[in-house]
């Protein structure tokens, strides 16, 4: 079983964790993620499906969703910012170039400072002569 | 003007622009070419270029990015030049509404000569606007 | 030694139906580089899901794309059901899944013509859409509606079909087949269009896995994935199909690709027709109600997989809500596929992955702006700007 | 009987010359302007008003010394020398202003001793004299070559000279064994007539023929042209081998066939298909340039090959044709380098790159580039079209009456011909893209327009081309070229073909003027930005046009062949260099660029001649 | 200057009825090309209606072009159409030829390609930049299969060059009869193709790709200049090959009919190709022309040289 495999290699790097029906929520240290990127994306062969990124009462969550094509499983990484003024974690954007727009795009939405992103600059509101230069996300307290 | 009008009104080449909508207008505005609606035997073609254009067929909400676009692509159409307004986007905004990426007022970025709502109008819909246009020029 | 030059094509440009812009680097006529800008279609539609019930959210993600406009209820439902392992009637499923690949069908169908018409060959743009009509009126059939079905609720579908209309729809589907063998063999024959075709645009298996590329486009590049058979849901478990999957990653094998799939959906729309006539039941299980948690729904889309994830907290309102078309991975592919090929090749190739920018740009929440609807009188409006242009005329 | 009228076109500009060495600049602008005029002067009136009947007859002039006939006039050498005056003058109005600071003193020296070689080598009767003369005007050529300011200046200049030199001696050698062959009669070249039997006589007619060949620039040594044309000044790139070479080259070649060789047929097929390959050869290599003077250089080459075809061809049309087309090919050519030096002197630059949308800041310039665009090309009613349609009708009549491998292959150098004009057209659309139209660089914004003497020469030749399109049989083939022929022996030329310029003008411009009342009466201008699709008008959205033609460099076939010439595997100069490095050696080190060294070269060679003979 | 010349010029075979019967063409093209596409199309007198309608509209002109080359190239082109339809059907209808020969009509034509060029390029525009590059690249993908399709029936009638003689040449045979002639006239319905920049080479305005092309910038009289010219080489190309090729027009009693005949043949295959082929790449189209149809050509004229 892959997943066994997964969670064994991991070890602790891998923090509380929700099991679903085909679906993995787990939670990832900032410092491991790219440990843990490597081994789905380039051992296991997952596909990344997309991140989506949340704004909660603790702070900003991130959460991968790779895709287990073979099995139909999802494994989802998630990463918990507690600075909500300045959110930062690692790009996984250099071990996988498909997570290039989506990392831009939750950049533009939460601020969030993507270290090693090759291209920072704003997916949506290149050429947007009314939007200001701040994340969406600081409109509201404005 | 009466004997221009009616050239015009056989000879109505549209520019489409697609401000921000759900694409289902877009679609349903290339259907009216093909085989089963054909407009083309109204006259109507579709070109290019916005130079050569007498109507512009516009649908979407109008986000902030392309607002400013739609409106200077309304400027750059030589005159005489009609705006439809296609769906219910650029009627009322649809779902879209209450979004905080689209263009406050429709109005102040291109005058709309006529609406065809629907979502997405029927191509008889789009038609019956269209021959609307077509009588008003004859009138 | 010569000079590289800019083309800017879009935002408003015949070969995109909708709003897009991309700067293309060319050195002569060979593309070096793109530059894509996205966002012109941007409407923000998670933001406004997060302010819609379940059930409005449904009628709001019909809205993200007039092409695959099943495909993303489908995939949001799913979302829905996810959070509490919902089931659905097992009628309800074939309906899913007949609507489903119905809409594949249209939408590759409408991928050909748009393809034709973007080399040129407005023959085939036209033959194709005509073959679509049928398509679409078996949507009416079944739905009411040509496009925005309006057919997908949580735990199960809104109408029925009226197994009296079967063998009406069984007849139209005799068609597309036919006519789709007609269209791969005018692929494999016509000389012309195999040039213009073959070879073009290059998307390599490697550059597709790594691009985490999805739907025709990967499967044309050799990358064997379909949500349909990774994760049979609804009725893709109890129906037979294959996966095409061919290994050269050009315009060709795109092309073919989707006519194959067109071959393989008529299969799955026949088996759920049979099945639809005999297996009788109810068609919506009845949910109350959507307990907090995460749910994550997928669907295959025609241009790859469409991807919901919703967060809910009990609610009846998701706090969030995201989407992922399978366009936003696709386009990144473009600068894999059309470095140093010709310019008139690369624009085709920029049409090869059938690009849904609508799909693309959904996005986000944020922000409670004083809202200022479009509260106008809709027929009012249209008889003054009527008189307005009559008077003008008249003057 | 000697003549002082003739030796003043050798004398007046040779004592210029002389005083020029040492007077301020604005005295030498002066002092060449007068002699020019004056010499123009001088053969309008032999032309037009008192219509100097022996010299038109050819009878009158001639300066004898010591009992030799040095130079003397006929009615070929006479319309050459009409022309050089006109170019000479009109060159010299372009070069009143605007010269490089730098060298002007040396180019107002230099010019009028041009001019007195160029004069000379048309007036020579003499076999020594001429041979004087030519080595003469190729010495200037590379004078004028070392006053250019580019890196590679004195490698062209270098270039230049060894390839002239070399010729310059076969040219001696071919003169000598004409000499033997005719039994060593007279020195005089009225008197040779060497019919072209066996290999002694073949030898000196591609002897003679080189020279000729390498001065207009004919393939396969034409190498020289477009580097010269790039690295010396405009104004000498104009005057020497846009204009005058090809006068000199193409009399030479003219003179060849008519009075100093019986060619026979073979030899006929074998001048045509030079000329056919000459035209596409160098056309392709026009179309790729990025360098706005090196494909102007390719285009005075390629030209060239029409006139090779027409003169080649032994058909009288066709060899009106050719001597019409060196007539029109000065003219436009010398306006094509003439606008770009106005460019260039404005803008910095001739590297075609950099410019573009010029048309809006130089209007004047435009349209004058424009006319010679179309003539070049051949479109009508410019001049252009006239000599090459002259050409190609009679190389049909040639094709009618050969044998039908022969009848094939003249079509196929006709084919060529006519295909390498539509290529000129080609690059020049390049040309004209690439510098006036197409979107205008941010830093070309304040251009101006040329000053008034650049506009006014170019103007003349602008109108020139025009005229002698308009009114080709009435001008300048009846005033200069048939006569030319009559006295020459040859047939006068029956046109085959139908083409009325002036009434396919009119009713050009009747129609024209339909249409433009059509638009006056429905117009409605409103000015606005460019249409982007909605995008602005930024300054990076702009094609140059010089890799207009990529696609065709990039062809199968083509690619190769492309790369080599551009490593200079053509170039018999270069392969020469490369390939026999000792004799190269050697032959630089005689060649050391030093002019000294070179007269001395001649010298020898003539001394050691008359030695062995 | 003869007055018939100017009723040739302006009303018989000239303006008037080369323009009316281009724009009725351009029509039965559109009509055609839409039957094979299911459709109904146009009206059939939809060309007038678009062409009057462009005249009263807006004239823009951008604020880089040069204005006066802008607004008089499409009429110069249009001129040199009109000049050379004149003089094409002069001959024909009757046997007299004023103004030039064949090699005259050649370099005219190449006018409307240089016109296209600079009315377009001069415009500033991106597009019409590439258009204009494109056009000139079509025209040397044609030329050389052109100049041998001249050449064959020059060959042919004896090395006549004026149009009427070449007309003249075919009184007792038609050159469409030899083997050389078939070729020739085959090759010379792909130039025509291209040389009227229809689909497969509607290289340098492909809509879809550069948007019009040169085209893009015109609105307005220019623009319906344009299109008059260019249906009006509807006339121009097939009139040309059927005098070159296929002995003219016979107009008494039944020879009317063959010639309507003739002439919808030749239009009719042209649509036929037009509606079933992509547009190809500019490349291929240099590929084509250079290493097929030039061959095949020379073949036509060789075969012409050894009297077949």
């Amino acid at each position: 079983m892959p997943e066994n495999e997964f969670f064994a290699a991991m070890g602790d790097k891998i923090g509380k964790t929700i099991e679903k029906k085909l679906r993995y929520y787990f939670e990832v240290k900032n410092e491991d993620l790219h440990d843990v990127v490597n081994y789905i994306f380039n051992t296991m062969g997952c596909r990344l499906s997309t991140a989506t990124a949340t704004e909660l009462y603790g702070g900003i969550e991130v959460l991968y969703h790779f895709s287990h094509d073979a099995t139909g499983t999802y494994y989802c990484p998630r990463i918990i910012m507690k600075d909500k003024k300045k959110p930062q974690m690692k790009s996984i954007t250099p071990i996988v170039r498909g997570a290039e727009w989506i990392e831009r795009e939750m950049a533009e939405m939460f601020g969030i400072d993507f270290d090693g992103h090759p291209r920072k600059e704003p997916l949506l509101t290149r050429n947007n002569p009314t939007v200001e230069k701040l994340p969406l996300r600081l409109r509201r307290i404005s | 003007m009466g004997w221009y009008n009616k050239r015009l009104a056989k000879s109505i080449w549209v520019f489409h622009v697609s401000a921000s909508p759900c694409n289902n207008c877009d679609i349903e505005i290339l259907d009216l070419l093909t085989p089963r609606y054909d407009l083309e035997r109204f006259g109507i073609k579709l070109v290019g270029s916005i130079r050569h254009a007498d109507v512009l067929l516009v649908s979407g909400i109008f986000n902030q990015k392309v607002g400013p676009r739609v409106q200077q692509i309304y400027q750059q159409a030589p005159k005489p030049c009609f705006v439809v307004g296609i769906g219910t986007c650029p009627a009322s905004g649809c779902c879209f509404k209450d979004s905080y990426n689209i263009s406050k007022n429709i109005k102040d970025i291109i005058p709309i000569n006529l609406y065809i709502p629907g979502c997405p109008p029927k191509p008889e819909n789009m038609i019956a606007g269209i021959v609307k246009l077509v009588e008003v020029l004859n009138a | 030694m010569s000079m590289v030059n800019n083309i800017p094509v879009g935002p408003f440009h015949p070969l995109l139906e909708e709003a897009e812009y991309f700067n293309i680097v060319v050195d002569g006529e060979t593309v070096v580089d793109i530059d894509m800008d996205i966002g012109w279609m941007h409407r923000g539609h998670e933001f406004i899901s997060e302010q819609k019930s379940f059930t409005q959210s449904i009628y709001l993600v019909e809205r993200i794309c007039g092409i695959c406009s099943t495909s993303h209820p489908i995939a949001c439902v799913h979302a829905f059901e996810d959070v509490d392992n919902i089931e659905i009637p097992e009628r309800a499923a074939y309906i899913r899944s007949l609507v489903g690949e119905l809409e594949r069908i249209h939408s590759h169908l409408l991928w050909f013509g748009l393809a034709g018409h973007f080399i040129g060959y407005d023959t085939v743009w036209m033959w194709a859409w005509k073959y679509r009509e049928p398509i679409l009126q078996m949507f009416e059939i079944i739905s009411g509606n040509r496009n925005h079905y309006g057919m997908m609720r949580i735990g199960g579908v809104a109408k029925d079909v009226d197994p009296a209309r079967i063998p009406e729809m069984m007849k139209i589907l005799d068609m597309v087949d036919d006519k789709m063998n007609m269209i791969i063999k005018v692929a494999k024959d016509d000389p012309v269009l195999r040039s213009r075709l073959k070879g073009v645009g290059v998307l390599t298996h490697k550059d597709a896995v790594e691009l985490c590329a999805v739907g025709p486009t990967a499967r044309a590049s050799g990358v064997n994935t379909d949500v349909r058979q990774d994760e049979p849901n609804d009725a893709y478990g109890w129906v037979k199909f294959d996966v095409p999957v061919l290994p050269n990653g050009d315009v060709y094998d795109k092309f073919v690709v989707r006519a194959l799939e067109i071959i393989e959906s008529t299969k799955i729309c026949r088996q759920c027709l049979e099945k639809l006539a005999t297996v009788k039941g109810p068609i919506l299980n009845n949910v109350k109600h959507i307990s907090a948690g995460e749910g994550l729904g997928r669907y295959e889309a025609p241009r790859g997989e469409v991807f919901h994830f919703i967060k809910t907290d009990g609610t009846n309102r998701p706090i969030r809500h995201k989407v992922r078309a399978p366009s936003f991975n696709n386009i990144p592919t473009y600068v894999a596929s059309c470095k140093g090929i010709p310019l008139a090749d690369a624009l085709i190739t920029l049409a090869s992955v059938d690009p849904c920018y609508c799909c693309t740009e959904r996005s986000l929440k944020v922000v409670d702006i004083n809202r200022d609807p479009f509260q106008i009188d809709l027929l009012k409006l249209s008889r003054e700007k009527t008189q307005q242009i009559r008077s003008k005329i008249h003057e | 009987m000697n003549s002082p009228f003739i030796l003043l076109f050798v004398a007046v500009p040779a004592i210029v010359a002389l005083v020029n060495l040492f007077l301020p600049v604005l005295l030498r602008k002066l002092l060449n302007l007068l002699s020019s005029l004056f010499l123009l002067y001088s053969m309008i009136d032999v032309f037009f008003i008192s219509k100097s009947a022996e010299l038109l007859r050819g009878d009158f002039g001639a300066i004898t010394i010591w009992g030799q006939e040095i130079f003397s006039v006929d009615q070929m050498s006479l319309f050459t020398l009409f022309f050089i005056q006109i170019l000479a003058v009109i060159i010299l109005i372009y070069s009143l202003k605007g010269v490089q600071a730098d060298a002007q003193k040396s180019f107002y020296a230099l010019f009028p001793l041009t001019i007195a070689a160029c004069n000379g080598v048309i007036l020579s009767d003499h076999a020594i004299s001429f041979v004087v003369f030519w080595g003469l005007s190729g010495m200037t050529l590379f004078l004028f070559a070392l006053l250019g300011r580019t890196k590679e200046s004195p490698a062209t200049a270098v270039k230049t000279i060894l390839i002239m030199g070399g010729t310059d001696a076969l040219l001696v050698m071919g003169l000598a064994l004409m000499w033997v062959l005719q039994g060593q009669a007279s020195w005089a070249l009225s008197a040779l007539n060497t019919p072209v039997t066996d290999g002694l006589s073949w030898l000196a007619f591609f002897l003679v023929l080189s020279a000729a060949f390498a001065k207009a620039g004919g393939f396969p040594l034409h190498t020289w042209l477009p580097d010269f044309s790039r690295d010396a000044q405009v104004e000498s790139a104009a005057l020497l081998p846009a204009s005058l070479d090809k006068l000199l080259g193409i009399y030479l070649l003219a003179r060849i066939v008519t009075t100093w060789f019986t060619i026979s047929f073979i030899l006929n097929l074998i001048l045509m298909t030079l000329g056919a390959i000459t035209v596409i050869t160098a056309v392709m290599m026009a179309m790729n340039q990025h360098n706005g003077r090196r494909l102007l250089g390719y285009h005075a080459v390629s030209q060239v090959g029409y006139m090779i075809l027409g003169i080649g061809s032994g058909n009288p049309v066709a060899f009106a044709g050719g001597l019409f087309h060196m007539i029109n090919n000065t003219i436009y050519k010398s306006n094509l380098f003439l606008t770009l030096g106005s460019v260039e002197k404005q803008t910095g630059t001739n590297e075609l790159d950099d410019l573009g949308g010029l048309a809006r800041n130089m209007p004047i310039t435009f349209i004058m580039a424009l006319v010679g665009a179309l003539s070049i090309s051949g479109i009508p009613p410019f001049n252009g079209f006239f000599s090459k349609w002259m050409i190609y009708q009679g190389v049909l009549e040639t094709a009618k009456t050969a044998a039908p491998g022969y009848q094939l292959w003249i079509l196929v150098c006709l084919i060529l011909a006519i295909f390498g004009s539509a290529l000129t057209l080609a690059s020049f659309m390049k040309f004209l893209h690439a510098i006036y139209l197409g979107k205008r660089p941010e830093k070309l914004k304040d251009i101006k327009e040329t000053s008034a003497n650049q506009w006014i020469a170019t103007g003349a030749l602008a109108v020139l081309c025009l005229i002698f399109g308009l009114a080709a049989v009435a001008v300048p083939l009846k005033i200069f070229i048939y006569p030319a022929m009559a006295n020459a022996g040859l047939e006068l030329p029956a046109f085959s073909g139908l083409y009325q310029p002036i009434l396919l003008l009119a009713l050009f411009l009747i129609i024209f003027a339909l249409g433009m009342i059509i638009y006056v009466i429905t117009k409605n201008v409103r000015p606005d930005e460019i249409y982007l699709g909605g995008m602005a008008p930024l300054e990076k959205f702009r094609i140059v046009g010089t890799a207009f033609y990529n696609e065709i460099r990039n062809m199968r076939g083509l690619k190769g062949v492309y790369d080599a010439a551009d490593k200079q595997a053509f170039d018999a100069y270069a392969v020469g260099e490369k390939s026999s490095l000792a004799l190269s050696r050697l032959f630089q080190k005689a060649h050391p660029g030093l002019l000294q060294l070179y007269v001395l070269f001649i010298v020898i060679g003539v001394v050691v001649f008359l030695i062995v003979l | 200057m003869r007055p018939e010349y100017l009723f040739y010029l302006l009303v018989f075979p000239g303006l008037l009825f080369t323009g009316t019967l281009g724009l009725v063409v351009g029509c039965v093209d559109r009509k055609v090309s839409a039957r094979f596409q299911f459709r109904v199309g146009p009206p059939f007198l939809q060309n007038f209606n678009d062409f009057f309608k462009l005249l009263g509209k807006e004239t823009i002109i951008t604020k880089e072009a040069v204005a006066s080359l802008f607004i008089s190239a499409p009429f110069i082109a249009f001129s040199m159409i009109v000049l050379v339809s004149a003089m094409i059907g002069t001959a024909m209808f009757f046997g007299v030829s004023f103004g030039g020969d064949v090699i005259v009509v050649m370099y005219l034509l190449m006018l409307y390609s240089v016109m296209v060029i600079l009315g377009g390029a001069c415009t500033g525009n991106v597009y019409s930049s590439i258009g204009a590059g494109r056009e000139i690249k079509l025209l040397l993908a044609d030329e050389l299969a052109f100049i041998l399709v001249l050449l064959v029936p020059i060959v042919k009638s004896g090395y006549v060059l004026s149009l009427d003689g070449i007309l003249a040449a075919q009184q007792d045979g038609l050159f469409i009869g030899s083997a050389s002639g078939i070729i020739a006239f085959i090759v010379g319905i792909l130039c025509i193709q291209a040389k009227m920049t229809l689909t497969p080479f509607d290289i340098p305005e492909a809509e879809t790709e550069i948007v019009d092309g040169p085209f893009m910038e015109y609105s307005g009289p220019p623009l319906a200049f344009w299109k008059l010219s260019h249906l009006m080489m509807w006339v121009t190309f097939p009139f040309l090959l059927i005098l070159l090729f296929w002995g003219g027009f016979n107009l008494s009693g039944l020879g009317i009919l063959w010639a309507i005949l003739k002439y919808l043949l030749i239009v009719v295959v042209m649509i036929i190709i037009k509606n079933t082929n992509p547009r190809v790449r500019i490349d291929t189209a240099l590929n084509f022309f250079w290493k097929y149809a030039t061959p095949l050509a020379l073949i036509a004229l060789i075969l012409a040289v050894l009297g077949a």
